[in-house]
């Protein structure tokens, strides 16, 4: 699909005011960051189902814990950073442990969070919430796809982390899309290749399967919203056709999405596969472009790691 | 406010069966917290014998109060209260410790009654909050949020982050009680971190203080009574309640040593008949001294 | 205590400078929180000028006072302030937000004279009481430790744990000085989450307290003064610093729209010149008002 | 080698007295656990060097990053749930980011850690710590190994997280055993199967090799200690060998030591991995024996994954 790029802030805050009208028990808890993750918007549609809870990440989750065992549906919104490393505990005990209906938005995700540096582009979040029992991870590849993922969060019973890129994004799905926990989708065929992606990069991916084309190189490419629980039926068939992978994460590459990728590949049918995310380090301030760029985490850097998994699974020395 | 004769009578018994039954648990399950579950005996005597409104026929009662045990390694005197308040048979608290059984800790799903589940310090306060303003939300005015709260675990940073925002949301719904027992896990709190002036920090946080002694029965019902139905002035109120770590049995007083250690049955048997005769009950040794222990020992406790 | 006019100028025209950077520094970087930068501009001058012993030739000098910016996200005023102290070449600040340059938050590797790194709030208090606790493993008397505080950081329950093993360990060489410029990112922090009665929390969690008007030099100094050499008798020492968020450009002042955004660049040049009138210094624009833009323009702010 | 079993605590408590008499600069700091721990025994030796936080542990690791900053040599002790999920914003931030010298140990990991549930058997540290740059993460199989990389964490500049099973083991290593950043083991040599074990589970894969072993099957044990780097080149050639393995872990297979090894196998040499460890579920109460059975974590379920890679690897049906 083609069409002007939706930022996904945007979509998180309409999305949020849209189930508030559906769901009377929801409650926005922020912790002083609304008009940058745009939690904003429910709290103008629903004052009185805003709850601001100051700079005290801890404090939040463990007051949504208490909301969700008093039959609210909580959606305490902080950035990435600060839900997954400031009050992982909370989030861990008081909430995954008793399984408790909490949906947890992570806003700056990865490269893209402004100017701000290390300390808020959150790479760490998808290795960190993946090893939580009874957590569900999501991260949205457009606009349309964030829309569903919220509804599914809703709908799901139990703790959900998403992630919210700060960044605008082509549409990839259209308005009627929908959203499966445990569901990929295969967004383009090919036979040599599988490039899975997740969240913001599976448009990378796509981008990388238009530069391999013109090399004759057909890449399939597979969108995994739902990171936990995966698909491990496509994964498994898409890798078993193409015989090698890519996955691309804007996150680290350390236990993220690439490695859940591979839990499920070493089981099922072991292939040669690159991982494409920040390589181990911390993620610095600047420009996206430069920032994406400076990470090798381009569509160039993808297709090229689609040509080294090509020649290995051909056997050819890399 | 004079407390009935068998009323004092009932609430003096509980919080003996509390102690008994935790020494009973803790020593069947080879693990556990002695010290904290005893300081607390008389609290949760007076909270689920007399103060809270629940229904252990509907746990799920929708107006009932409810309690948060941050404390969480205090388990076994709330298994118990739960017990002896109805929510399941008594022996069900045997199963303490055990592989599908009532956990270490707490978890809910595991036991009737139970409002929250914990195990890590400092985190209960939050959950309480958010108790304490879904109340709110639901325009529940008689109803209260209790949470036990341990002295060492004062030092807690997320215990400061509740206290501030119950004050900011003039939550005069929630009753922070703290086990102010003087001892943490490995010293006094005051050698270890120093959490005085305890009831000026509560204050300094907005909160309205009581200070009680805290295994006196007739003053807890008393301290329970003024920050239920007189002091709910849009703040909410802290119970500092004084106890003994380890109160009943003369080595586990003030003791860290049995702050997390598990008896051998004999040993178990000598605690149990010295508590009898500290409250002035027939002499009743442990339950299970001589069966078989069915139960892997694999240390002593910690 | 009467302070040289020689000195005072100095201390006001760093203060100026401190403001006029941070806007350079924001405006050319794209990024930044010109707010918390401005109601720090006269704490950092008096800090760096006059109150702290470092030596900008040699900024691992084992003898150095140290400052812990723990609210990180007020970089721009510091980055300034070791700039003016000599640290690096003023043009150095304008790498700031760049990739490789001046860290958005705080990043001790790229610049020198920092202290620590940052970006989370609430955790530099505990990392200055490392420091001094190390000054006082090292047998250094007369060593400071600063660390400055926001007043919505206060939220943050590390702080309170900070503050409550610092007083533990009676840490007199420890100095905290909260900007209390009375709004945070959203809005005010009493309609967020209040902080008050904020002496009185400090003081319950035994610390000496000063209140002083963050922005009058010489009750600045006076108050430094005293945090260092009268107050110090087995207490930390917290200043609470009554400011402006925005302090000195009418339009930010206390404005939360300010907390973080980045001015264009001809917004930047009228807020240099209003700067200028305020302060009483000759009118001087935005330095790099129409040089072409170098860095990609993500977003304003926020 | 054989031997009587050692308290791993033990051996840390003893390695911290050791470590104390060569860094003078060294600076042991607790949170109320001491004596579980067994930090005690570095508090009897050196009092003065050893400081009490009481329960705060987001303090501990902040006052450690500003010890550190002073020229110390900070051990900032306490169990590995508060470590890794109470703490992590303090660890990540205020010492990975700056590369402070700070050595964690994490106390009572995984399934033994007494009765107390859940809340404290922690699986996630391993996941979590990976994904920390500049973080080296580390886990010994035995006493000498814990020794070793205890003295191996002070010599290396930069953060370190190790971990210590609340378990009694059988010595592996002998006295004179040396640890290497990124350095695995060689236990035993086999062609059909490799064994990658870290922490206490190197003993199960041990274990489980003699049980192969009755059927004619030979495995290779390798033992990985060291997580984070881990040793790419014995890996790689040990599955080259093998041409499958089996992970074995004393925490969650989700992002963990068992990711580590696929990340680098699916680059150097895709093979058929089963990974052994807590599967993705809250760890109980329980006694340990009960709780290795309860969660397939015993040299047999070790054995019958072996069992299933290597019929992988032949082509048989699974
Ligand atoms: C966050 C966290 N840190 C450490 C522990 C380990 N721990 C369990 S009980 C305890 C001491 C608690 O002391 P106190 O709060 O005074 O409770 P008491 O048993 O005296 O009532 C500690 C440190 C824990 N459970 N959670
Ligand atoms: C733990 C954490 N939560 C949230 C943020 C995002 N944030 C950055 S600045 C800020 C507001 C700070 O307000 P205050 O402490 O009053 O500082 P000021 O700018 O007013 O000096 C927030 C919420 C953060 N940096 N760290
Ligand atoms: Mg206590
Ligand atoms: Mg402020």
């Amino acid at each position: 699909m083609n069409g002007a790029a939706i930022e996904m802030r945007d979509a998180f805050g309409q999305t949020l005011v849209e189930l508030g009208a559906q769901y009377p028990n929801m409650i926005v808890l922020d912790a002083d960051l609304h008009t940058s993750s745009k939690a904003t918007m429910f709290k103008k549609a629903y004052p009185e189902r805003f709850l601001q809870v100051g700079i005290a990440e801890q404090n939040l989750f463990g007051i949504s814990a208490g909301l969700a065992l008093s039959g609210f549906l909580p959606f305490p919104s902080t950035f990435a950073a600060f839900a997954s490393r400031r009050a992982l505990d909370q989030i861990a005990i008081s909430i995954c442990f008793p399984n408790l209906n909490v949906k947890i938005p992570g806003s700056y995700v990865g490269l893209p969070t402004s100017r701000a540096g290390a300390s808020h582009n959150c790479i760490e979040d998808i290795a960190i919430m993946r090893a939580l029992p009874n957590m569900r991870v999501a991260d949205p590849a457009d606009a349309a796809d964030l829309r569903a993922i919220m509804h599914a969060a809703a709908e799901v019973r139990g703790p959900v982390y998403f992630r919210i890129a700060r960044l605008a994004m082509p549409p990839i799905f259209g308005p009627d899309h929908r959203f499966e926990w445990g569901k990929g989708v295969l967004l383009r065929e090919g036979r040599d290749v599988t490039l899975f992606g997740t969240g913001i990069m599976t448009t990378f991916c796509l981008k990388a399967a238009d530069l391999l084309a013109h090399e004759g190189i057909r890449a399939e490419v597979v969108h995994l919203g739902s990171i936990k629980p995966i698909d491990r039926e496509l994964i498994a068939s898409s890798a078993a056709r193409t015989g090698c992978a890519v996955t691309a994460e804007n996150a680290t590459i350390n236990g993220g999405f690439g490695a859940a990728v591979l839990e499920v590949l070493s089981e099922e049918c072991p292939v040669p596969v690159r991982r494409i995310g920040v390589r181990d380090r911390w993620a610095d301030s600047g420009g996206i472009k430069e920032l994406f760029t400076h990470h090798h985490m381009q569509p160039e850097d993808i297709a090229e790691a689609a040509r080294k998994v090509i020649s290995q699974k051909k056997g050819v020395q890399v | 406010m004079q407390l009935p004769v068998e009323k004092l009578t009932q609430l003096e018994t509980v919080a003996y069966q509390i102690r008994r039954l935790s020494v009973e648990m803790i020593t069947y399950g080879k693990w556990g917290h002695i010290g904290g579950s005893f300081s607390m005996a008389e609290i949760l005597a007076v909270l689920y014998f007399h103060v809270m409104k629940v229904d252990a026929e509907n746990p799920e009662w929708e107006h009932r109060d409810r309690l948060v045990l941050s404390k969480a390694h205090g388990s076994p005197a709330l298994y118990a209260a739960l017990a002896l308040r109805g929510f399941y048979p008594l022996e069900k608290v045997y199963s303490y410790c055990e592989l599908g059984g009532f956990e270490g800790h707490t978890d809910m799903a595991r036991t009737p009654g139970l409002e929250s589940s914990g195990g890590p310090l400092g985190m209960g306060l939050s959950v309480a909050v958010g108790m304490a303003l879904g109340m709110r939300f639901k325009d529940n005015p008689r109803g209260r949020v209790f949470c036990i709260l341990g002295d060492g675990e004062c030092n807690e940073g997320n215990v400061w982050e509740a206290a501030m925002s119950a004050a900011h949301y003039h939550l005069d719904n929630l009753i922070a009680v703290v086990d102010y027992n003087k001892v943490m896990a490995k010293g006094f709190v005051w050698d270890e971190m120093a959490i005085e002036p305890l009831a000026e920090k509560w204050r300094a946080f907005g909160w309205e203080v009581i200070e009680v002694d805290g295994h006196d029965i007739p003053a807890l019902v008393e301290a329970f009574y003024r920050a239920r139905w007189i002091l709910p002035r849009g703040k909410p109120v802290v119970v500092i309640a004084h106890t003994v770590k380890g109160k009943g049995v003369e080595m586990a007083e003030f003791n860290y040593r049995w702050h997390t250690h598990a008896p051998d049955p004999a040993t178990a048997d000598r605690m149990l008949r010295e508590l009898a005769r500290t409250y002035g009950f027939p002499e009743q040794g442990y339950s299970k001294l001589g069966e078989p222990e069915v139960k892997e020992n694999f240390y002593g406790g910690e």
